[in-house]
């Protein structure tokens, strides 16, 4: 017996929604405090967040994304002139980064992706350490818990179930730190994303999802992951969800500042998508010409994150000439510290090849240290 | 001591370290409040409690990644992968992460993730419920392989594996978790102990080295072998990565033949490996090329073909007649191999 | 500077929800056409879809349902008697299978886990064939060409992308055909479960995501996988979703055709949580007296997709002596058929181990074969 | 016969293979409008249409499942992982599915997938771009694992891979992407000459097998011994599974000596089961054990480090050296293997 059917089903059901064919506006939905003119719009609970924030506390954010821009035009530089391997700049998402992980405290832990370079500024990371793993003289630069931020995680998705299970770490520790996992767009397609929601609603783990959404994944639209905003897909899983301006970085600490403040408080985990612009390439080896109009990137650059708040503060009279003149040095200084801080970091040692793949004795990786050793002694004063 | 099944000595061992040790937390599917498919964490989550003895969603991927994040907060997770077949979905945050962190961050962030995985056939399962994965794991840099035999071994291994500070695979022979043994408390001082091969006959006519479900199937043909006069020494590897290819490079040097057996499939096995190891270590010493009696190149078959697939005590002994030069089914293959025809009669 | 704050945030933001903590009524926002009494509930819309219903479709699908109800008590049988290794019973799960699978047309494709015995039936596996795998005489019974039906995925959760991928392929066909994905409430935690959703919304592929939510993945309760109701995830993923009463077969027929109607027209994925309760162990194997209370048991004996249908059938005067015996005698025929195709399977060849691995010649494999052969020939008039 | 980059014979044969049978479809991350991060699928997508040169969504479990799905459908995908290091994550439909599936139904299904893996170090990339992990694939009972050294093989390879009814790994050395060669548009009658070794120079004095993206180097110290009077006989292997043996055999019945080299970890490489396949078949004959030239047991290093962890020219000669019992590094190292001290004077 068959129960196919022909009858004609209504267009308008009472099913949940999702009509995945109808295009999603970029700004649908989304929070904005701070317009692309630099004009403070009212929210009236986020503004809550952000009531605090005085001058100073604006202008330091100014200075954040300042200098962070200009390590990135500094590094791109330094892949041009041959000294570094390769760079993904985060120019355009200085808001997104600088807004969020200026929220954080020292004891909080932050995992990433590539591409958050800002973040790793705001946590502390020497600027040395910043490029040695894009200077190919080691893996990752720096020393996770000196930072409380884990080294890149290069998979995509990867860093999410480690920030997740950091997360359920904390509850046991009975501590108030927050887990924070980094990752783009692209990212929500993997499979361990969407696990890690899974595993923070199941243990209310005090984790913050931070999705930067910035359009692309190298060249695939974000249209090819997500038929919805990707705010959309948390709460389904039982992750509550924000979806803000993330060139807007008034929203994006409102919105991370709620994040946090929840998770801190046993309140569980939360998701943020951040949408903003990757302004440059995907990385230095990428030609973003091949998939994307300059008409668009022309139509995000009216979106600028540093633009807008600097438009701001100029409207209140904060940014003068001095304010300026020592955002520029700190910016000088930074980049300076960049080039200089790369171009000295020292060649490892060959043998270290073989240093810290385990934490315990190991004869046969010892074994073949020996024989690399003598390998290598029989060039001494040789041709190698 | 104390006469306990395989599969109680884990869970005895995983009781030690959780007392011991209160960074020590258990995750996996099912292994609360049921306590595991195979009960081998039976009763620890009524005594530890649901934070520490962790069932977690249906996930692998997501329960090593929330250990690798546990492991960064300072605890020693031990995962328990329900069945061999179940390990892949977890495969990357093994490989790519778990394995990697240490050498990643030059020896900042370490990994003490144990990954308890019950491994091997003859127990007549379904697909995906009897398959030896070890290799993949064996041929990846920076993780640990183990698997035990008995259930002291079982006992002081699982407790050692948790006590080290690196990423460690564990496999468990599902198939022998209802053998008896006496389990002693006390752990070997060296904390390395549970990663050295152990002899376990004595005997100079030809070295077979087994590992976890095969041990005791390799000590049952040296039975049969020394009825007919041959004198077999048993290694139980204990530890697949790293080999502890001195322990069986001074056996060969002793016997000159070797035989090397496991269920996983032939092609890139532990015992491709070892054979490697041993002829490149004992090239003047072998008598023999070095034989591998192993699962044939084939997916794990339906359970009605399994005792073909697994090698068996007549399979181990029709390998050592090939390491004795003897006649064995190898004699009448054709091709390069089947030069040693000159051997002694077999044995059937 | 820390952009940190403790503001204390309003409970009731304009978020998007998800308040995990809240636990979910197994029945909330269920679709129910057939209560447990057999008394039909009205439902304006899912109404239209089993309009055409007859009494003889109905007394089809109920003895399907009864079959299939023996087969399982059978297939039980064997495996206490010794002759199966192992069956995981689709017992209290029939109407979730039976009204889902009967939707379907011969030339759609169904991609399955391990306890959906009743969805084979209807796609007409032989019933030995339906034992081989659990008689271990082959890994799978049958063609999956000549049923439309693809064997059991045991591996949780894989199946559903094949599903996709399969619906890719009708779709680059031009055919009108649809493919269904049937996998659990626990499998909706991994990861491949997820990607197909997302591959589905992004080519509106002509997959229905059928997920038998029976309220347990072996002991772990359902609200370990999911704080919301399964259902409410896909739409986040552009996926419309239905929940459904899975042990009213009226209301899973109407969801299947809307959903399944859709597909075949062009209209995208739709992802279905049928409600339902696993009433038997997860496995033969399986002690689930460790893990839930009998009451909770019986609570669902209460809400028998059988014991309804029979209700409604006998209120309407359908169920006569004649009717009951008939479907007797199919079951019967079934259980006998079950029993004896089981104990008649043929004990495969032990060389046949090296049989079909490549579809194309592999000389190591050859060798191994004749290596084996040779083996065995030892043996001949002999010991093994 | 064109002169083609390896990289454009790629995207030749895969356009040819797009024009010959409309069931080909291509699929991946960022193979449409970009054409691949490696260009390998440029302008593909503009001709053959969106339908057909699939951008898929970043999920690599989700390009090999739905290409499972796509081959139950009758179609033949081939998929692009983008990087080596990005395959883990759909490991499971890999070796849990894609593998089995032809097996688990006795034949009734045929997976005609190919999976395209640019692979293998050398290009200066940061981690998880360098990877070799063939021996993964190779251990894998029901997958084919091949790999090309150059455009003519390249562009033939890849056809005969799409070809194929069983599932091909196929892994591409993205170091020599851009090395340049003569390419022929016609195919070997053999649909499975792709999986054969080949000799790629002959030699008598010992014989060095390589593949990928080493036969180049291999070629490289074959000319660099023969200036020291050492007749080297170089293969390029081709196929890692099944491994062509009788090729190799023969070459070793004729010199008596092999050499093995890959970049991957040498613990479980493909050299471990090549040199213990060659132990089997020609013991008698070998006057040498087996030497490996391989990567080490760390994971894939820095860049900086890449350098010592891939086997060169100079590392390839020693264990030349090695294989001829001559001077080589290992004669320093204490153990077994320092037994052949005695050889001719090294090089250096
Ligand atoms: C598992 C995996 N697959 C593929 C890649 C290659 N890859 C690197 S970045 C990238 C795009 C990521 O996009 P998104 O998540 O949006 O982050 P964004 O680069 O935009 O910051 C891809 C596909 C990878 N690193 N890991
Ligand atoms: C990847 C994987 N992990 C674990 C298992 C073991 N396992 C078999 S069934 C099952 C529970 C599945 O639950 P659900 O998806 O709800 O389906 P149900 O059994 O209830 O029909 C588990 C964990 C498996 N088969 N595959
Ligand atoms: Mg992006
Ligand atoms: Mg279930």
């Amino acid at each position: 017996m068959s129960m196919e059917t022909h009858t004609q089903f209504p267009q308008d059901s009472d099913e949940r929604g999702g009509d995945a064919r109808e295009p999603v506006p970029v700004d649908h939905g989304c929070v904005q405090l701070l317009d692309p003119d630099g004009v403070r719009q009212e929210d009236a609970l986020y503004d809550l967040f952000v009531a605090d924030l005085g001058h100073t506390e604006l202008l330091a954010l100014y200075e954040d994304m300042v200098v962070t821009r200009r390590i990135d035009t500094e590094a791109t530089a330094l892949q041009r002139q041959g000294e570094i391997g390769l760079w993904p700049p985060s120019l355009g998402q200085e808001a997104a980064q600088v807004g969020s992980a200026r929220v954080l405290r020292r004891g909080d832990f932050v995992f990433t992706s590539y591409r958050e370079q800002a973040v790793a500024y705001c946590r502390g990371v020497e600027l040395d350490q910043l490029m040695a793993m894009w200077r190919g003289t080691a893996l990752s630069g720096w020393d996770p818990f000196a930072v409380g931020m884990a080294t890149p995680a290069v998979i995509i998705g990867a860093q999410t179930l480690h920030a997740t299970g950091y997360a359920m770490g904390c509850q046991r520790d009975g501590s108030d730190a927050v887990a924070v996992a980094y990752f783009g767009d692209g990212a929500t397609s993997q499979g361990d994303v969407n696990e890690a929601l899974v595993l923070a609603a199941s243990f209310q783990a005090p984790v913050v999802f931070f999705c930067q959404n910035n359009q692309y994944a190298i060249s695939e639209p974000v249209g090819l992951q997500a038929q919805r905003p990707i705010a959309d897909r948390a709460p389904g899983f039982g992750v509550p969800s924000m979806r803000v301006d993330g060139n807007d970085v008034l929203a994006v600490t409102a919105a991370m500042r709620i994040a946090v403040d929840r998770a801190r408080t046993g309140g569980g985990p939360t998701f943020i998508e951040a949408v903003t612009y990757r302004m440059g390439p995907h990385t230095t080896s990428d030609d973003p010409t091949r998939y994307r109009d300059e008409s668009e990137v022309a139509s995000w650059r009216a979106k600028d994150p540093i633009t807008r708040l600097e438009r701001l503060l100029e409207s209140e009279g904060v940014l003068d000439e001095t304010a300026r003149a020592h955002v520029a040095s700190v910016a000088d200084a930074a980049a300076a510290r960049v080039r200089a801080g790369c171009l000295a970091l020292p060649a490892p040692d060959p043998l270290s090849l073989f240093d810290e793949v385990y934490a315990t004795a190991h004869p046969g990786l010892e074994r073949q240290r020996e024989e690399y050793r003598s390998y290598l002694a029989m060039f001494e004063g040789g041709a190698r | 001591m104390t006469t306990l099944t395989l599969s109680k000595a884990i869970n005895t061992g995983l009781h030690h370290a959780l007392a011991e040790d209160d960074r020590v937390l258990l995750l996996g599917e099912d292994i609360g409040r049921l306590g595991g498919v195979f009960r081998v964490t039976d009763g620890l989550q009524a005594e530890f409690g649901a934070d520490r003895v962790v069932d977690m969603p249906l996930a692998e991927s997501a329960i090593i990644g929330a250990a690798i994040g546990l492991a960064f907060r300072g605890f020693r997770p031990v995962c328990e992968i329900q069945f061999d077949g179940f390990i892949y979905p977890g495969f990357d945050q093994i490989v790519a992460q778990l394995a990697k962190l240490h050498y990643r961050t030059k020896g900042a962030v370490r990994m003490p993730v144990t990954i308890r995985v019950p491994y091997g056939g003859g127990i007549g399962a379904v697909e995906h419920h009897s398959e030896s994965p070890e290799a993949y794991f064996a041929h990846t840099a920076g993780l640990r392989v183990v698997t035990c035999s008995d259930p002291q071994d079982a006992h002081t291994m699982i407790r050692q594996a948790i006590a080290c500070d690196d990423p460690v695979l564990f496999f468990e022979p599902k198939r022998r978790y209802w053998t008896k043994g006496e389990v002693l408390d006390d752990l070997p001082a060296d904390p390395l102990a549970f990663t050295r091969a152990r002899t376990v006959r004595a005997g100079t006519d030809a070295t077979l080295v087994a590992y976890g479900p095969l041990v005791q199937t390799a000590l049952e043909a040296a039975e049969a072998a020394a009825d007919e006069g041959v004198d077999l020494e048993v290694i139980d590897l204990r530890s697949l990565a790293p080999l502890d290819v001195d322990a069986v490079a001074a056996s060969v040097e002793k016997t000159g033949r070797l035989v090397i057996t496991h269920e996983a499939q032939r092609s890139g096995g532990v015992g491709a490996e070892l054979a490697a190891s041993i002829t490149e270590r004992c090239f003047d010493l072998l008598e023999e090329a070095p034989v591998r009696v192993t699962g044939f190149d084939t997916p794990y078959p339906a359970s009605a073909l399994e005792d073909h697939f697994l090698p068996d005590l007549d399979r181990i002994l029709d390998g050592v007649d090939r390491a004795l030069g003897r006649r064995s089914s190898a004699s009448a293959v054709g091709g390069a191999d089947a030069r040693s025809t000159t051997g002694g009669e077999g044995r059937r």
